[in-house]
């Protein structure tokens, strides 16, 4: 797919994370206990065979570079091609959550002027999937539109989430709320690399917008079109959105589907001894990480790497983040425990299934070396 | 071309390790798995990374293609790749024709022009099948202190086991009076690891003068160690105090394995400042599913669970469905243990399917092996 | 050297540099044909042992990343340290020169905090230099100093070098401005890890200073020394410094000892065709990269990669970045050529050798792709 | 482990490429240098890397150890490593001992596993030492859209030339009916390129035959391409236009280096589409002396010119001192030209150091050559 090059959008927030991105972007989240969302959009861009990838940075960049590294894990360590890092707009710092910033792109013009291929699939970094790309590129390319917006059967209702609007097969603009059953826009699409760059001359005077926003008056003259995917995708805006994400995958058949070995996510290697369940412990129906030590009772719940589970601990219907210690006797039900946390002896953390506790990061311990 | 090296590894990992069976039927010694997620030849690869060697030769000869593809250019240990890193060294061709290694000391005199090409003051030669944690600094810095030409690092072992070693005596400043490899009856416990640092001209005078001598077998312990002592050469003993181990056989890889599942095990994994590095690929985070039950296991990424495991280590990306059982076992890398068979007191090979049904080993009997990349199915074997 | 990290400061600018540093860094000025400024800070701490680096980017960072990709050009793509890709404060933006600012530090301190190494190597990005840090680093460690800084005899005036103020061995202050014979701090700089965290915390309201002016009241009550360093070091504030450093070069002994095979500066690899000249060119005392095309003239000069000299066309005492085409019979003297210049037929450019004339990227063509 | 790989390559590279006499002495004809900043082989991986195939093996035999460290992980030709890569592949021992490549067909025989591992649709079968750009996609299509079951990438040469290839006649549908490997009085000019593509179940098949066949040499052109013909087997032939050469000899080597230095070079380096990619460490820019002299040349990083150099190719980091004067010659890389020395019409290896006064080769003579890592003092050759 040289005829293909990848913009990822990581410069856009939402207040909605309480707390977990105020320090970190949503690409940079962790997620389903080895990953970072961002992964999600790499890989599939580079299962679909492109090469050249830029990745719009947030101006809270540490956490994500950390994570990106060399880009190595995604095979971007490239001399044709590779991993673009972009400095986003300082406007992506106010919790706006417009994903395809005009202003990101013109100030990173240089990448799509520099290179030589036809198409532009511009995605999102806080998308869960694993996505062929190659249909839906291959759509692009034989129908001949403008744009071809990627979009799915709404599965619930998401405020942060964009509604298609369409007549037949054009789409006549979209909006911001969605419904079950609604055409939700997921957030990625394509574009020639030309019409892109003319975007930027015609509307020069329009940076803080989204691209679809400047379209408003544009949907009538052109061909925007849109792909309907199936498999499973959820996007991540908010607390509620993140838990149930993580929760999804422990169920057998979203986590083969998206953990697929034919079209592998890849993260950043972290060298990690293996997950160790001492006699007295219970797991069940969960995700344990490399690194853990569990001697309690686990159930339900997502560990990321380096969580420790005492004795007479339990965790249930959680995500612990990495390097975190659960102390014996203490119990965490329903909650979201940022990384380095120290649940002391014996405390009670508990949020209900529809009110999900959060803990932000090394809330209860002295600062520990980590982020 | 950079520096000069201060010190490089040669590291020797042509052996079949053939008391291991099915386990090296299709892999070099050093590239079986252990613990799961590494192999054997990360444990000096990280040693050597974290004792600050930066380049390594490798010299293999027996079916080196994973162990070739599981180094590749050595990052994965932290070796960089401009002026130094892991190269691998097999046996080659040249104007007269190709010849194989013979021995450990000719695997190193064939690569003399490898040696020259970094000039070296030190050389740090190692095994690639042993597990143990050690920071190779101390040894050399013990080896130049004493101002000898030969350091070979030993330990104390227990004496009934002194005789499978090679076995030395000192003088009371170290200096080594007496070598003998595997003796019937051993003078002293303190045994070889099969590690020596030689001083890069010494090494390289002494392989030349090895390679012309008829009667030799071109073996450090058995030729090169006792030709120097015979010369009255100044050979130190380092000792070595910590875990080491040649895991040579099935029942001791079998043991030395489940020892990780002790409450204190010998050999520790983890340590931020000297740790363990492998070559992973990015498998997913393990899964125990609804219905599983899991006891004293060390499981590793990738693996998916519905079955029962107890006291067993489940290598990265190993499937044990519903109804599955494993007991006391190990198994290696992707393992798929189907439904409702058995596994009890075995090592499974990598990549081996167990079919739905069988049943395989015993709690009293011997340690039940199936190698690498089998089906088994009910009823008979199938590769 | 594991007892010491690296922490190199690129977010600070000036504004003499007459439009070339106006879309880039200092730290990414391209320099010497193919490297960039930034290549001497991070060879130099590589060749010492340095294997944990933090690189404080400027607010423009997209040239510096494109630069450094992977950070696998210094070996710095590890799995333990490595390159530490860290953002500085937007305050690097307005131009403002000092060289370490504890706002920048600060938003960074995780890199100190999460390090288990003893001291702390700051440096700035704007040196040309090839300096063995390890004696340095030795002394420091043997003195038992708060802080060693790196100091030279002064070469030439300059108002932006810093001067340090000592009474015996003790350094009193230091000042903005230098002449011939001052001690100039190479802004460069030893301290241990613990106590650059305190500055952190006993300075927390001061944020907008460079940590050499907090200092200002401590000199007294502290041990701070200096370490002398006799090779060749040239610091860029200004296009005249710039353009200096560059024509030193030219003399073959501080070429040598730049670019010393056995302690090389490294830098990015470009796959370049190799420089060739045709039979009617005549080339003297100048550097001419791979990619150069030559049918002209070219003395006293250094010229980048992928630039063209036409027949005819002559270039003397100047700097020509890449992929800039001289054309028949121009002549260009006493100038820096920024990249992807076109000089037409015959055209004349010409400063003088105290006044050294600049063009900008891109100002007589069209736009092309690079950047 | 990644998706089915649609074609992979194999890249021959084991042999020694005796008749470039001192310049494969030691190391392997794939690893030559050319145009001063390539090897032979970056040719072949550009190729494949440009043409989109990811994994390459690549066979090794006579002295490897350059060829080794320059491919490394093949990162420098933009080959990923987590799903495919370069793979080197030496002979290796097995539990029956070990085996030398006896010829072409049996180098790919032996690492029948490493086939088996990728399980490609199709393989490509190359040579490490050839000069050409060519899209082997293009020829993947042919092949496929032919429906057979091998298809030979060929080329027309000039008539008297005919004899030293393989050659082929076809039908009009680009059937190959008759191979001959160096006739004497060659029936067509259509010359064979040694690059084949096979359907993998074939090659194997027939790979496994040849093996068991005891009059057999092991080798593409002589055993397998003429069996298959014989069986009545569907082999295509795909027509090659570019420049192609095999660069076997000592004046085939000057003269198509030397054609780089011509107005209109018939293999032209650069092409930002499909660019030919090199493994270089960084050298510093070239400088060029306040004294020096230089006249259509090729210079590459790293060189010091403060001589006299005319119709000459400089490789990296080459040395020509003051007062010496470089003449119709190529310096590979790494070469030192003392003062006052002179070099005319003459290949001068790598690393070498022709000292002061030495005067090598004359205008009117044999091309004048001088090995690797050789010192040149006057009044005799030392090494």
């Amino acid at each position: 797919m040289k005829d293909v090059i990848g913009l990822i959008s990581a410069n856009f927030t939402t207040e909605d994370m309480q707390g977990l991105s105020d320090e970190r972007s949503i690409a940079s989240m962790p997620f389903a206990g080895r990953y970072r969302l961002v992964d999600f959009a790499l890989s599939n861009m580079i299962n679909a065979g492109i090469t050249a990838v830029g990745l719009v940075t947030p101006y809270k960049f540490r956490s994500l570079m950390d994570h990106i590294g060399t880009g190595s894990a995604w095979m971007l360590d490239r001399k044709k091609g590779g991993l673009y890092i972009l400095p986003g707009s300082t406007y992506g710092m106010s919790s706006r959550s417009d994903r395809f910033l005009l202003c990101d792109i013109r100030q990173n013009d240089i990448f799509l002027r520099r290179s030589t291929s036809d198409y532009v699939l511009l995605t999102a970094s806080n998308i869960i999937w694993n996505i062929d790309f190659r249909p839906f590129i291959r759509a692009h390319m034989e129908s001949g539109a403008d744009i071809t917006m990627l979009t799915q059967r709404g599965v619930r209702k998401n405020p942060h989430g964009r509604k298609v609007h369409k007549e037949g097969e054009k789409v006549l603009g979209i909006s911001t709320g969605v419904d079950m059953e609604d055409d939700v826009f997921l957030d990625t699409f394509l574009i020639s690399r030309e019409l892109l760059l003319q975007f930027l001359d015609w509307y020069s005077a329009r940076d803080y917008l989204d691209i679809f926003d400047i379209l408003k008056d544009d949907y009538e003259k052109m061909d925007i079109r849109t792909w309907y995917y199936d498999g499973y995708a959820r996007m991540v805006f908010s607390i509620d959105n993140y838990f149930n994400a993580n929760m999804d995958l422990l169920d057998m058949d979203i986590n083969g589907a998206i953990f697929d070995e034919h079209n592998p996510i890849r993260t950043k290697v972290q060298d990690c001894i293996p997950a160790r369940m001492y006699p007295e412990s219970s797991v069940r129906n969960s995700l344990i990480s490399s690194g853990c030590a569990i001697w309690g009772e686990v159930d339900g719940s997502v560990l990321f790497r380096g969580v420790t589970v005492e004795e007479g601990a339990i965790v249930r219907n959680s995500v612990i983040m990495q390097s975190c210690i659960i102390k014996s006797g203490a119990i965490v039900k329903d909650a979201v425990i940022d990384r380095n946390n120290l649940i002391g002896k014996g405390m009670i953390i508990k949020g209900s299934s529809n009110d999900i506790y959060v803990m932000r990061k090394e809330q209860r311990i002295a600062r520990r070396a980590g982020s | 071309m950079g520096r000069k090296k201060r010190c490089i590894a040669m590291l020797l990992a042509g052996g079949q390790g053939s008391r291991l069976g099915a386990l090296t039927k299709d892999i070099a010694k050093p590239a079986v798995s252990f613990g799961g997620k590494y192999r054997m030849i990360d444990f000096s690869l990280s040693n050597c990374s974290n004792s600050g060697i930066d380049t390594v030769g490798v010299l293999t000869q027996y079916r080196p293609f994973e162990l070739n593809s599981y180094i590749g250019n050595g990052q994965a240990w932290d070796f960089s790749s401009v002026d130094g890193g892991v190269f691998i060294l097999p046996p080659y061709e040249t104007q007269t024709g190709g010849k194989w290694y013979k021995g450990t000391a000719d695997a190193i005199y064939r690569n003399l022009g490898f040696l020259r090409k970094f000039d070296p003051d030190y050389v740090l030669i190692l095994s690639g099948d042993h597990l143990y944690r050690m920071d190779y600094r101390k040894m050399l810095d013990d080896h130049i202190r004493k101002d000898a030409i030969a350091t070979i690092s030993t330990m104390r072992v227990e004496w009934e086991e002194a005789s499978r070693f090679g076995i030395l005596s000192t003088d009371e400043d170290g200096r080594i009076t007496k070598f003998e490899e595997k003796p019937e009856h051993p003078e002293s416990n303190l045994a070889s690891m099969g590690i020596y640092i030689f001083n890069t001209d010494t090494l390289m005078e002494k392989l030349v003068e090895d390679a012309k001598d008829e009667n030799s077998s071109h073996d450090f312990g058995k030729d090169i160690i006792p030709k120097l002592l015979g010369e009255g050469q100044h050979i130190n003993c380092y000792q070595f105090s910590g875990f080491w181990k040649d895991v040579g056989t099935i029942p001791s890889y079998y043991e030395t394995s489940m020892d990780l599942l002790s409450e204190h095990p010998q050999f520790v994994l983890t340590d931020d400042k000297f740790p363990m590095m492998s070559n992973s690929n990015i498998y997913p985070v393990q899964y125990i599913g609804e219905k599983a039950y899991v006891e004293n296991c060390i499981i590793n990424n990738g693996c998916k669970v519905m079955g029962k495991v107890r006291n067993s280590i489940l290598g990265i990306g190993c499937i044990v469905r519903e109804g599955a059982v494993v007991e006391d076992s190990i198994l290696l890398p992707d393992c798929e243990i189907s439904f409702d068979a058995r596994v009890t007191h075995a090592i499974i090979g990598e990549g081996t399917v167990i079919e739905g049904g069988v049943v395989i080993g015993d709690a009293d009997g011997e340690i039940a092996v199936v190698g690498n990349n089998e089906r088994i199915k009910l009823g008979g074997e199938e590769a």
